[in-house]
């Protein structure tokens, strides 16, 4: 399948950022229909979608939009998930810089939909220019009447503020995503069903819908065009529907954001990314750093889809796909992964604070050539201790790579253990990997 | 190993009472915290972008007393702005950065296009490691995590700008551009940061009131 | 009566004597005490010690485990912090009192097998008597192994 | 989480197949104690929110299906989070669950130092407990370990080692939920991430011990009891707190017969589990060379040690000759028991009814301006808390956790009025700073705002008092359809104490809550000594003609129990005066203090430690205190020298044993006869208050006083 341009049809349009060029591309019509229609038809049409939350979970929209409280008694609050953190994915930030548009309806239609009161857009802290473009197209809605007093004449009140992040990956997470905005360090909370659901006690305690930039992206479409039409994209597929973007980074010539149906294979999406730099494909990480590794065997079979990637060993995640030549040494990139992990766990609670700096430093001791045979089931052993026993996903995401590493290529970490070095050479992977390089033959 | 004697207890030193704070933030600073304010229900959200003006207001980092005057402005506690600004690695608490703070994404996707040996090579030309600053203070040189902007790996990031992909030269073009930079690129981050949150009608509404 | 008084109770006598006329001619297991003194086993367990590093420190951080383990109640100890000036053990704690009364051991050896550091370890010292009982409670001042020679603290 | 209206309160699910019924929304953690199991915790704590970072607590968890089957979640579930609900299905000891646990454990060893046999915590610590039951017996961990600085010393009593730290919360938690003064935070994060102070600056708190108790290794430790002793070392006995009224139980740890360390013990109707710093680090003094451990009598200039005998003889000798010209005055430490003979002594033997225990500038006649009504743990459910005078937090610190709790659990609205900066500001509902003096006009303010009469102008009582019309108004307007009044007797110290405590007496009643009007006695037993009738009858002196009468030499002989009066009387000039002219002076204290230079006959007594007998705190619960430790040298506990001076007197029989003592106090008093000593065990007995007629409105002038500066 070739690529299906929704939301970034008109992405490379400078004039598509202000509101004057988004509305002479039919922009707003969707918040405008929806004004007009009823607040739960507005929710049965996203339902009619089949809209999955595009942050990395897949968690269908309308029930969120659906679980909030009809009977206002407290603020409602629409909160955007900007914090995109995760490896390998960069959508959000071509979505918020080129179209903002775009995800501001979207917010402001899950407003109307909730009866919303406040929306906050919570961006992390180095995209700056997100934030700035963000900020002028919500300027610009105010004064369009899209924000504010009385929107259209509805009698409604809504009102969108930029948030800022200050740099961590943790606050990509829902909950603490909420946690960071009020305040707090950004540390996950207790999530159902230990405590009421985001959509009854959220920020401030009230009723909170949270949804990702890509997520709000889609809402306008889905209004102009109905869901029903929306439904149609994807349908080869189980149970994922509409467009998606995968950012395609790491040895591919052509590394950019692709919005493809889903039902297109990992493959074609190499393919439109301008193929293989500098060798082979070795193996494919699809969805961002969190989900586990596929060789290229697992790639060439894999099908977009949220159950069809689970089915090929992986999952859709945020869609940050990298792919990896054959230069790359997986031992170092998983050591990488792990880094990451490590650097990032906000350290709430047991497994993950110990154990991804455990896993690091195991990583590093077999990426220097001190590895130690049993290492192997070790970190096996703590994956499985990571994974489901953390507090929040953060645990998970950081035992799955590894685990799914030492799934696919267990000859790498023994032939790195044995032989004290990669089992990959040459000035490709000199060039990849950091200091101290493994002494053997560099 | 060494011990810290309990009995050495005269010289430890005390929180400063809040009377004993100076309030340094200018005028434009009180009235920005005055504006986003506004934009919660409570004071205690507003902890993240006060940081933000503190960390501009006292030149790009954040010493003991720009975590005072926060906790006092907001009615927290010392010790829980504290914790919030050592929680996001973006806030420098307690010791400053170089005038230009060179922020090096090794993160997956840079790592697999030669982000280090990109390091190696601005590490070797300014002679510092990660997180050391030259002795001119002009450079600072951090390692971060993923800055997602792969598509342009490797990438770093100075200031509110991002760079990429960049290799050796087009790194050493950079740094000479730094060079003739006058305001520092620290403060300058933090302050399009601040600016990016202030509505146009935030203006209006604190007017108004 | 006659025969049988002579089996029962003449040649038992000469059994007995005859006995003691072996040995006679063997070589002789007394030991001329205190002059000599037997060799003791390994794992004699008798008068105990403190032991000392080999840089000088002791080796007792003052935990109590020995206390704690002892089944007699027979020892007592009393932890200080050590200064950087003032150093007697690695580590922030030593022993200020140290203290076993002999008179209540039982010599189990429970201390040694608390010690986390082999701190406290039974030798084989066994002349214990004296005259007062104050005597008997020995103090860590006596417990403790001597200076190693060649080191200076 | 709040259950609607029309749901059952309680639930039924499984806990290991055994079926069981809980309240709504009660924690797994909780409801598996029910059928006695325990689940291993770190993290939790029953008195604060959960917060599940620990993961020790990890069960199964399951949900049974319309058609009877079982369906397991995929992950394990904290069960210090997790709500019991209907159909729910918990496994606590799965081969599961075995693992999980055996892996958080192995996580939270890797970098735990092991220094066990130096850590303070080591013998009853929960992380060597839990490693026992459930914790590897190996780790396969050989990297580095993490370090970090090590016995750092946070303050005068907190001593911090983080590299023993397992980053549970519960320290922050504390003074955050419980204290409310968020010293205490998390820095940095990730593996890096350490509970701290502001920049490791002093920990200042008034309820710093706590977080040592709560601890759950040894990251946290006590500077005091640090490297003193083991666990294994210690005896513990029950024991009461007497630094202030509250009478907070306490686990008392004594080696050798010396106090190694205090600990909070757990009465819910007291202190739950709490303890002040000033309870819990102040009791050094019953180890101090101060004490007084012989008798001392006159000889000219000096003091020289004697034996009971000789002065039970001079004593008897110079009252009885001083006839009714004697009197007596106690202080907060004295028992029950202690001043219950001492006023048997003086009525029956010397015929003197010259008796006080109020220390106070003002001594108002009406009993009904010292009531209490509201008992500590009903503040908890009280909508609405007025705080006037001193700062609670330093006055009544428990007292204040629970006025605290009160707003953060159940948000009720406290209106705090206090001359200067408190604690109890951070919570208020409204907060009436007035200028020292201006109590009555305050309150004349506030008594017009809330009904519309009586009272003072706001207006101008806002000019006088320095406190916002608006801030009156409101508190005002919080205030008018009923409250709590949560008021100490110091307010009796000022000049016009007795207008300011009408002025209460006369708001309370004007809202209508005169059933909930307090005013709490501030040192140990002072409530005993009122509910004993401890004060002069109508013929009788009380405190001040006391010491007006031996400074202008008409009294002629005075008993001092358990008191200095040159620290509890506002006026050293005249205390000195009377002690200095007056002829015969007993001293009978546990402690030597500074007016035993006058005395001519040093009694000592027993400390609470060592003697056996009862307190009544401020909401008149009799609690018990038993010898812990033996008395040292010749002190006796009071009372029992006053059985012997009346022996020697009248020949009465002695009281033998303390609760003999209870009995004649209950056979004259009748509110005592719920407090013998068999109903003494466990949380105490509250006794009945004074039966008084309705309160009455009382006239006061609403007027401010002159303040001298240098008085705070």
């Amino acid at each position: 399948m070739p690529e299906t341009r929704l939301l970034l049809k008109h992405s490379g349009d400078a004039a598509y950022r202000s509101i004057q060029g988004y509305m002479d591309k039919g922009g707003y019509a969707g918040l405008k229909k929806a004004l007009s229609m009823d607040r739960q038809a507005v929710i049965d049409e996203i339902k009619a979608s089949g809209l999955r939350g595009r942050g990395g979970a897949g968690f269908p929209t309308w029930i969120k939009w659906n679980g909030i409280e009809k009977e206002k008694t407290k603020p409602h609050y629409i909160l955007c998930n900007a914090d995109e953190g995760e490896p390998g994915t960069f959508k959000d930030k071509e979505l918020m810089e080129n179209t903002p548009h775009l995800m501001i309806e979207g917010m402001i239609i899950a407003g109307w939909a909730t009866q919303g009161d406040v929306g906050y857009v919570y961006i992390r802290g180095e995209f700056v220019d997100c934030a700035r473009a963000v900020k002028k197209a919500i300027d610009e809605a105010y004064e369009a009447g899209f924000l504010g007093k009385n929107i259209q004449g509805t009698g409604w009140n809504f009102d969108m503020y930029v948030h800022l992040g200050a740099g961590s990956y943790e606050c990509g997470e829902e909950s603490a995503l909420m946690s960071s905005l009020m305040g707090e360090r950004g540390m996950p909370r207790l999530k159902f069903p230990h405590a009421p659901l985001p959509t009854v006690a959220g920020l401030w305690d009230c009723p909170t819908v949270i949804n990702n930039v890509e997520t709000y992206a889609c809402a306008p479409y889905i209004l102009v065009n109905g869901g029903e039409w929306y439904a149609t994209l994807g349908a080869s597929t189980k149970n994922s529907r509409g467009t998606k973007i995968f950012s395609v980074s790491g040895h591919v010539n052509r590394p950019g954001n692709y919005e493809i149906e889903f039902g297109t294979t990992l493959a074609e999406l190499l393919e439109m990314a301008g193929g293989m730099k500098g060798g082979t494909l070795k193996a494919c990480v699809p969805g961002g750093s969190s989900v586990p590794i596929l060789n290229a065997e697992q790639t060439m079979n894999a099908v977009i889809g949220y159950e069809e990637m689970v089915d090929a060993g992986s999952m859709v995640g945020s869609g940050g796909c990298m792919f990896l030549n054959e230069h790359t040494c997986i031992v170092t990139f998983i050591w990488r992964t792990a880094l990451f992990y490590a650097r990032e766990s906000c350290g709430k609670c047991t497994p993950c604070r110990e154990g991804t700096a455990w896993m690091e430093q195991i990583l590093d001791r077999i990426r220097k050539g001190g590895g130690r045979m049993e290492d192997i089931e070790l970190l096996k052993e703590i994956c499985s201790q990571i994974d489901g026993r953390s507090f929040c996903g953060l645990g998970d995401a950081a035992a799955w790579p590894v685990a799914g590493a030492l799934k696919v290529f267990p000859e790498e970490f023994e032939y790195f253990i044995r032989h004290g070095h990669s089992i990959v050479d040459g000035p490709e992977y000199r060039r990849m990997a950091p200091e101290p390089l493994t002494p053997a033959k560099v | 190993m060494d011990v810290i004697q309990i009995s050495d207890l005269r010289g430890r030193p005390r929180a400063p009472r809040p009377e004993e704070v100076n309030l340094n933030f200018s005028e434009k600073a009180v009235r920005e915290l005055e504006q986003l304010l506004n934009h919660y229900p409570d004071k205690k959200s507003a902890i993240l972008p006060c940081l933000w003006i503190a960390q501009r207001e006292y030149g790009g980092y954040l010493p003991s007393e720009a975590i005072a005057e926060v906790a006092l402005r907001l009615d927290r506690s010392y010790a829980e702005i504290e914790g919030v600004a050592t929680f996001y690695t973006m806030y420098h608490v307690g010791h400053p950065t170089g005038k230009h703070l060179i922020e090096v994404c090794t993160c997956l996707s840079c790592h697999l296009c030669g982000a280090y040996r990109l390091a190696d090579h601005i590490k070797s030309k300014l002679g510092i490691d990660w997180g050391e600053t030259t002795p001119d203070g002009m450079f600072t040189i951090e390692e971060v995590e993923c800055l997602d902007a792969c598509d342009r790996a490797p990438v770093l990031q100075i200031s509110d700008q991002y760079y990429g992909p960049v290799d050796d030269k087009t790194v050493d073009a950079i740094l000479e551009k730094l060079k003739s930079e006058t305001s520092p690129s620290t403060v300058r981050l933090a302050d399009e940061i601040v600016q990016a949150q202030l509505h146009k009608r935030d203006q209006e509404k604190v007017s108004g009131n | 009566m006659i025969t049988e008084v002579g089996k029962d109770v003449v040649l038992p006598i000469l059994k007995g004597f005859l006995l003691t006329g072996k040995r006679l001619f063997r070589d002789k297991s007394t030991v001329m005490y205190p002059e000599q003194k037997r060799e003791s086993y390994p794992r004699t367990r008798w008068r105990h010690v403190l032991a000392r590093y080999e840089n000088g420190l002791e080796k007792c951080i003052g935990c109590s485990l020995c206390a704690g383990a002892c089944p007699a109640r027979c020892i007592y100890v009393e932890a200080a912090e050590n200064t950087n000036e003032e150093r007697y053990s690695p580590g922030e704690r030593y022993a200020m009192r140290y203290e076993i009364n002999m008179l209540r051991c039982i010599f189990c050896g429970f201390c040694q097998e608390a010690c986390p550091t082999g701190a406290i370890v039974l030798r084989s010292d066994f002349e214990l008597a004296d005259y007062q009982r104050e005597d008997f409670v020995y103090t860590k001042e006596m417990l403790l192994e001597p200076m190693p020679v060649q080191s200076e603290r | 989480m709040a259950a609607a209206a029309n749901e059952p309160q309680s639930v039924i699910l499984t806990i290991n197949d055994i079926e069981i019924e809980v309240p709504r929304g009660e924690l797994i953690v909780e409801s598996v104690k029910r059928i006695g199991l325990e689940i291993p915790i770190f993290c939790y704590h029953s008195r604060m929110k959960p917060v599940g970072m620990c993961r020790m607590c990890l069960v199964d968890v399951g949900f049974k299906q319309p058609d009877g089957s079982v369906r397991m979640m995929p992950k394990p579930q904290a069960g210090c989070t997790l709500p019991a609900d209907n159909n729910m299905v918990v496994y606590t000891d799965t081969e599961k669950v075995r693992r999980d646990r055996k892996g958080v454990l192995e996580f939270l060893l890797i970098n735990h130092p092991l220094d066990c046999p130096i850590c303070d915590r080591g013998g009853e610590c929960p992380l060597q407990n839990n490693t026992i039951f459930y914790g590897p017996s190996t780790t396969r961990y050989v990297e580095i370990k993490r370090h970090l600085p090590k016995a750092f010393p946070l303050s005068k009593y907190v001593t911090l080692d983080l590299e023993r730290c397992i980053q549970c919360g519960r320290c922050v938690r504390f003074t955050e939920e419980i204290s409310g003064d968020s010293q205490l935070a998390f820095r940095f994060r990730g593996a890096m991430m350490q509970p701290s102070t502001f920049e490791l600056t002093d920990f200042e708190s008034r309820f710093s011990g706590n977080v040592i108790e709560i601890c759950p290794v040894g990251a946290l430790t006590s500077a005091e009891y640090r490297f003193r002793a083991r666990p294994w070392d210690l005896q513990t006995k029950p024991s009461i707190c007497l630094e202030c009224s509250n009478g907070c139980n306490t686990w008392f740890d004594y080696r050798v017969a010396s106090l190694v360390r205090i600990n909070g013990r757990t009465n819910e109707a007291v202190n739950e589990e709490w303890t002040c710093d000033k309870g819990k680090f102040g009791q050094n003094y019953l180890n101090s060379p101060d004490r007084l451990t012989e008798v001392f009598v006159r000889d000219g200039d000096k003091l020289i040690e004697s034996n009971w005998a000789t002065a039970f003889q001079q004593v008897s000798v110079a009252f009885q000759s001083a006839g009714s010209k004697c009197a007596a005055l106690v202080g907060g430490k004295a028992s029950n028991e202690d001043i219950f003979m001492l006023k048997r002594l003086f009525t029956e033997a010397f015929g003197s009814n010259n008796l006080d225990h109020r220390w106070t500038r003002c001594l108002p006649k009406s009993d009904a301006l010292y009531r209490v009504a509201t008992s500590i743990a009903d503040f908890e459910n009280e909508p609405v808390i007025f705080v006037f005078g001193n700062n609670i937090a330093e006055e009544q610190p428990i007292l204040f956790l629970r006025i605290r709790k009160a707003w953060f659990r159940n948000d009720a609205k406290v209106i705090v009025a206090c001359p200067e900066a408190c604690e109890a500001d951070t919570f208020a509902h409204t907060s009436l700073r007035y200028r020292p003096g201006t109590e009555a006009v305050l309150l004349g303010a506030i008594h017009r705002a809330a009904t519309g009469a009586g009272g003072v102008d706001i207006a101008e009582a806002s000019s006088i008092t320095g406190v916002g019309e608006e801030a009156i108004r409101r508190a005002a307007d919080a205030m008018k359809s009923g409250f709590a009044l949560a008021a100490s007797r110091s307010l009796l110290d000022l000049r016009n104490g007795e207008h300011v405590v009408g002025a209460l007496s006369n708001l309370t009643i004007a809202c209508n809550s005169s059933e909930k009007y307090n005013l709490f006695a501030t040192s140990a037993n002072e409530e005993g000594a009122r509910q004993i009738e401890f004060m002069p009858s109508a013929e009788g002196k009380n405190t001040r003609e006391i010491l007006e009468a031996c400074a202008s030499g008409e009294m002629k002989a005075l008993w001092l129990l358990e008191c200095d009066p040159l620290s509890l009387s506002h006026d050293n000039e005249l205390v000195t005066k009377a002690l200095e002219t007056v002829e015969f002076l007993v001293v009978q204290n546990h402690i030597k203090s500074e007016c035993v230079q006058f005395a001519s006959v040093l009694l000592p007594a027993c400390a609470f430690s060592e003697k056996d007998g009862t307190y009544t705190n401020l909401e008149r619960r009799v609690q018990r205190i038993k010898p812990i430790i033996a008395a040292k040298g010749s002190a006796k506990p009071a009372w029992k020298s006053f059985g012997e001076l009346l022996l020697r007197m009248k020949g009465d029989p002695p009281p033998f044993h303390a609760h003999e003592v209870m009995q004649l106090i209950a056979a004259s008093h009748q509110k005592f006869q719920s407090a013998i000593y068999e109903n003494l065990e466990g949380e105490g007995v509250v006794i009945p208050a004074n039966q008084s007629t309705e309160p009455q409105a009382v006239d006061v002038e609403y007027t401010a006083m002159e303040v001298p500066s240098n008085t705070p």
